[in-house]
């Protein structure tokens, strides 16, 4: 037979049970949790050193934070029921899942939107303060991860449907991959919020 | 160089599909290697522009060097800023552009799936990427050569205040093209990951896994690990200079005598954190797959088993670990407290012990071999010594207390010098002649390579020994004028011309190298596919040059990677894929 | 987790389960908003903020990310990076406190910065 | 030929067709300047300025220098009004601005936006030019080091300023002022105080008078078609900033 094709594709490989995309993506994952950790350590290395931390709630207006939180919470979900409609051999409830995750990341950079919006106008910038500056890095930086995820969702919604009628399993790992970034995105805010909004 | 398109593709690709925009392992290996060639040879003619600075300050270069320089010196003259940006270009594009992409991106991509018995990296289309972003990246550092202002000029470390002070745009361009290297490398790292976990052929075992494998799969765990940190510093201080932030800019700032009014509150020593927090792995980045190729060719070359294989394996994985938690040893000088140093310090002396079993295995290695000196054997062979100078002078540098007098002295540059170019470039040129014949199906001259390696390695030694001499008198780095400015360096200033020259006369020396690499492909000996008989699967499943998918079919694996002069065999080497008879 | 074996009312009971643990996460939420408003001391809101966090971040990586049910291998390089990321923020910000003793370094730089303004005004 | 002849009827029109006239004067300082100060002990502080000053006459500072009959050194003479929406294209040789016994020589200099401005180190010591834009100036601020006998590459400027300040961190005594116009019409004032503005298109300006320490000072003046106009000026002590009394 002709030259061999890359294996482990779609079946994971015996001795490593896994798929060459999903240990792809969690190495991926890794590096990103260094890259939001470097973030992090800038943040406690300057609060610390700094004379003066102005306290979250007063800058920054925590109620929107909230309903970003929730929002994002509720597109984890919806990504992993998209990924459970697909085990069921389901594409249509899928795709309506994956819709309502792409959704909820529009409403979430729309309310970010919002929130730069006030800032810049009662003219907080990043140069005002050290507080100010790293808030707009972090939830700047996440944000274009969320908008990252929101692309490949994208992608998944128009053509998905032909890689799925031809390598259902394939598509699946696909969107299993999608859903653990998703998550880890997810996961990034769940800590961004407290750290900025509460302490 | 035309790897037959007998592969599962009905009609061969267009030439631009098969060469640029490839995604077979082979091409994408061989444009990193060459592209890395070339930007080490940039890297080198900024060093020579470098060496008569210091050698030489105030007077003139001779016309025809001087045109090379452009706007950039006025009648053969150049000033401190300008030697400041050859300076941090010479570091960025040596470490990043050069020796990175060359053992990484060029042996590593090219090697490793023929090494493993697979027909091509996990994520070809991510492969590809990862050299487009590399390539984009380079291309941007040396754009900033013709902005106005000039590239950027804060040292490869790249320190604030200095940094974000630069009112220059180079220093903006440097992170963006940064940010590039980064994103490239790290798709490079996931890709090998994977690869070697997943893609090994039947019969492989993590222990018959050639060396090579090992030290670049550690290798590639340190970059996906190491180098993020520093893309966050990066837009922390892309921020600095864009949006006037003050991440890395102390309050009460003075800066050529009045006090910047800022928001200030920031912190010079986030950056250093940050960025040696890559730095110290980046280094061992650089060595690793240097030691790989190595012990490759001295393995092949004494025809003989390399002596201590496993604990070599889990020296390298313990330095990989390791090298995470040193990178303060950069800092001693920043008034960190005893507690730090001493830390650091602990953790700096450990760090020396994987090196040194890796070091000693090889030596060891060659005990009792029937050793053939070819031309990558004498580069294996010379690394052993000279890695071993660099690896002894650093650990002076590795406690804090001895490190307070050479911190950022010539004894430095000299140190992680002796470690990077008899070192990991010696290694590098080793593996360009051991796997050109697998490359290309021709081998490369021995009389040019031999003219290439004795005097490379004469004026390696004449010019960095004598650095040693002007650190321990106190010379500082970066000094545009070589020390000419201060009493303690008198006494040793006479070192500069002797360097600089020796510096000139190596380049001379590259000449045969460059002949040879580009006159062999069309004019090399012939040579069928195990020239070297060697054991490992790319010499022995697969044609050199190997078509796209590298296999005929996949082979399985049967023993382990140095099966040379067993008893009871006919030939003094059993290849991999050759079952063992009883 | 091999797909194969997953049958249509195994997948139902993953669903209830993801639904379970949506409730539990916004009910978190809520308790760690109404905990910030409640001033327990400094220390103790930062405690209990990443607490509550971490109990929410190990929901989302336990159930919706499948690591519950994933090959140990890749615990093993969590493990490795979280040491790393935990390394990198320790000593980055251990070394902060740790100044060397009987130099001008030995304060940290806020209380320099202290001494600086009660100079200036002194004058 | 036909070129040949077209080309010279046409410059021939083009001289007659410009008129110009010139403005010429001299600027005086009356009552006693305020004394210089020395600067020959500052320089002790570089051995190499103060060789180069070993054997010659004390150093002073350039601040009131009045010659015998009264002239004003280093006033910076320029049309401020009247040339509104006009465009000049810079001249095409450079201004020289040399380091010379640790002294920027010229002290006061005019140059054009986008004319080359060739910085030279004529000493063998180490001078730092250092560019300090106003508050409020597009001119970037710039640092270069000159260790030895060299020229820096030729530079422009984009922004009219006047002054903007050079100054060396390496000797506290160097300073200069570089006044950045965007037209040719300017004139730095020699020891006799004598200045001259050629081929001034005729008609009404405001002509101003800059010194460094007794600030701008605008005069009217009319330009005829041909033919010069005198015009001067005189500086009086109460202009002198109080802290030079």
């Amino acid at each position: 037979m002709s030259t061999a094709e890359i294996q482990y594709i779609e079946t994971p490989r015996p001795d490593t049970g896994l798929t060459n995309g999903k240990i792809g993506i969690w190495l991926f994952l890794a590096s990103e949790v260094m890259l939001f950790g470097a973030l992090f350590s800038a943040y406690v290395l300057l609060r610390v050193g700094a004379e003066t931390w102005p306290m979250g709630r007063d800058v920054l207006n925590i109620w929107l934070a909230l309903v970003n939180t929730v929002v994002l919470i509720t597109s984890s979900v919806t990504m992993v029921l998209a990924w459970a409609a697909l085990m069921k051999n389901n594409y249509s409830e899928h795709k309506k899942f994956l819709a309502l995750t792409f959704l909820c990341g529009l409403i979430f950079l729309g309310i970010k939107a919002v929130e730069y919006g006030q800032k810049f106008s009662h003219d907080l910038f990043p140069s005002t303060n050290n507080f100010l500056a790293i808030y707009f890095v972090l939830t700047g930086l996440h944000g274009l991860h969320v908008l990252g995820g929101m692309i490949v969702m994208l992608y998944f919604l128009l053509f998905g449907r032909k890689n799925w009628v031809e390598r259902p399993k394939m598509y699946t790992n696909r969107i299993e991959n999608t859903g653990l970034y998703w998550h880890f995105v997810d996961l990034v805010w769940i800590f961004l919020f407290p750290v900025l909004y509460l302490l | 160089m035309t790897p037959s398109e007998k592969s599962a593709h009905s009609k061969p690709l267009p030439f631009w599909k098969r060469y640029i925009f490839s995604t077979d392992h082979k091409v994408i290996g061989i444009q990193y290697g060459v592209t890395a060639l070339i930007f080490l040879f940039i890297g080198f003619l900024l060093m020579m522009f470098m060496r008569w600075s210091i050698a030489f300050p105030g007077r003139p270069l001779p016309e025809w060097a001087a045109a090379l320089l452009g706007p950039n010196s006025t009648s053969g003259i150049f000033g401190p800023e300008f030697y400041n940006q050859l300076g941090a270009m010479h570091g960025t594009i040596m470490i990043f552009l050069g020796v990175v992409p060359l053992a990484v991106g060029g042996f590593g991509n090219y090697v490793v799936p023929l090494q493993i018995g697979a027909p091509d990296m996990a994520f070809p289309k991510i492969n590809m990427m990862s050299y487009w972003a590399f390539l984009t990246g380079g291309l941007l550092m040396l754009f900033s050569f013709f902005i106005e202002g000039g590239a950027a000029k804060s040292g490869w470390t790249a320190y604030p205040p200095l940094a974000v002070l630069d009112a220059d745009s180079g220093q903006t361009i440097w992170l963006v093209g940064m940010v590039f290297l980064i994103t490239s490398s790290l798709l490079g790292a996931i890709n090998f990951i994977v690869t070697i976990i997943q893609l090994r052929a039947p019969g492989l075992t993590w222990m018959r896994l050639p060396f090579f494998v090992w030290s670049e799969l550690v290798t590639a765990f340190i970059l996906l690990l190491a180098f993020p940190p520093l893309e966050a510093a990066g837009v922390l201080q892309l921020m600095d200079r864009i949006a006037d932030t003050n991440f890395f800019m102390p309050s009460g700032l003075v800066v050529s005598g009045e006090i910047r009014e800022a928001a200030g509150g920031g912190s010079p020593l986030l950056w250093q954190h940050l960025f040696w927090f890559l730095g110290h792995p980046e280094v061992y980045v650089l060595i690793l797959p240097a030691l790989g190729i190595v012990a490759e060719i001295i393995a092949n070359n004494s025809r003989k088993p390399l002596w201590g294989y496993r604990s070599m394996v889990y020296s390298s994985l313990f330095l990989g670990f390791m090298s995470f938690v040193v990178w303060s040893h950069h800092m001693y000088l920043t008034g960190m407290g005893s507690v730090m140093n001493a830390f650091f310090q602990t953790t700096t002396m450990i760090i020396s012990i994987p090196s040194v079993i890796i070091l000693s295995a090889l030596i060891l290695s060659l005990w009792g071999g029937s050793i053939r000196f070819t031309v990558p054997m004498l580069f294996a062979v010379a690394f052993l010594p000279m890695f071993g100078i660099g690896g002894l002078t650093g650990l002076p540098l590795g406690i804090s207390t001895s490190d307070i007098h050479l911190h950022d002295t010539y004894y430095v540059i000299g140190h992680f010098h002796y470690v990077v170019a008899p070192g990991v470039i010696f290694g590098l040129f080793g593996g360009i002649y051991y796997w050109f014949p697998k490359a290309t199906g021709r081998k490369m001259g021995t009389v040019l390579g031999h003219l290439h390696f004795w005097p490379t390695l004469i004026c390696m030694n004449v010019i960095f020994m004598p650095m040693f001499i002007q650190g321990l008198a106190g010379v500082s780095r970066r000094l545009y004028d070589g020390g000419s400015a201060y009493a303690h360096a008198q006494p040793v200033l006479h070192w500069n011309a002797v360097i600089s020259m020796a510096a000139w006369t190596m380049a001379i020396a590259q000449i045969p190298f460059i002949l040879n690499f580009f006159g062999s492909i069309f004019f090399g000996k012939k040579v069928e596919s195990n020239p070297w008989e060697a054991t490992t699967l790319e010499w022995t499943a697969a044609p050199s040059p190997p078509p796209h998918g590298n296999f005929p079919e996949i082979p399985t694996v049967y023993c382990g990677p140095y099966e040379y002069s067993q008893p009871n065999s006919e030939t003094d080497f059993h290849p991999q894929n050759q079952p063992v008879e009883a | 987790m091999d797909q194969e074996t997953l049958s249509v009312e195994e997948v139902n009971r993953h669903v209830k389960l993801y639904l379970g643990v949506f409730a539990a996460l916004l009910v978190l939420t809520a308790i760690t908003v109404t905990v910030a408003f409640v001033d327990l001391g400094h220390g103790t809101n930062i405690g209990v903020a990443l607490l509550i966090a971490t109990a929410k971040a190990s929901l989302v990586g336990l159930f919706f990310m499948h690591l519950k049910w994933e090959r140990k291998s890749l615990h093993g390089l969590l493990l490795l990076t979280f040491f790393f990321f935990a390394g990198m923020i320790g000593l980055t910000v251990g070394g902060y406190w740790d100044t060397p003793n009987g130099t001008v370094h030995d304060r940290t730089p806020v209380e320099i910065q202290a001494i600086h303004h009660q100079s200036e005004r002194s004058e | 030929m036909r070129h040949l002849f077209a080309i010279c009827a046409v410059s021939a029109l083009m001289a007659i067709t410009v008129q110009a006239g010139t403005i010429k004067g001299k600027v005086s300082f009356e009552g006693t300047p305020p004394p210089e100060k020395s600067i020959t002990e500052a320089m002790k502080s570089d051995p190499n300025c103060a060789a180069l000053h070993a054997n010659g006459p004390e150093v002073m500072t350039e601040h009131y220098v009045v010659g015998e009959d009264g002239g004003l050194k280093w006033v910076f003479v320029r049309i401020t009004e009247g040339l509104e929406g006009q465009k000049f294209d810079p001249p095409k040789e450079s201004v020289l601005l040399d380091q010379e016994g640790c002294l920027y020589k010229p002290h006061v200099f005019g140059i054009q936006t986008g004319q080359d401005l060739i910085i030279r180190n004529s000493d063998a010591t180490l001078h730092n030019v250092h560019i300090i834009p106003g508050r409020d100036s597009k001119n970037p601020e710039m640092n270069k080091g000159m260790p030895f006998k060299m020229d820096l590459p030729p530079m422009q400027f984009e922004y009219p300023e006047v002054p903007l300040r050079f100054k060396c961190d390496v000797h506290r005594w160097m300073f200069a002022y570089c006044n950045i116009v965007d037209h040719p019409f300017f004139d730095t004032t020699d020891e006799t105080g004598s200045f001259e503005i050629k081929d001034v298109p005729p008609g009404d300006y405001t002509l101003s008078f800059w010194h460094k320490k007794m600030q701008d000072h605008p005069v009217k003046v009319t330009v005829p078609a041909e033919g010069e106009v005198e015009v001067n000026f005189t500086f009086t002590e109460d202009m002198v900033p109080s802290r030079d009394r």
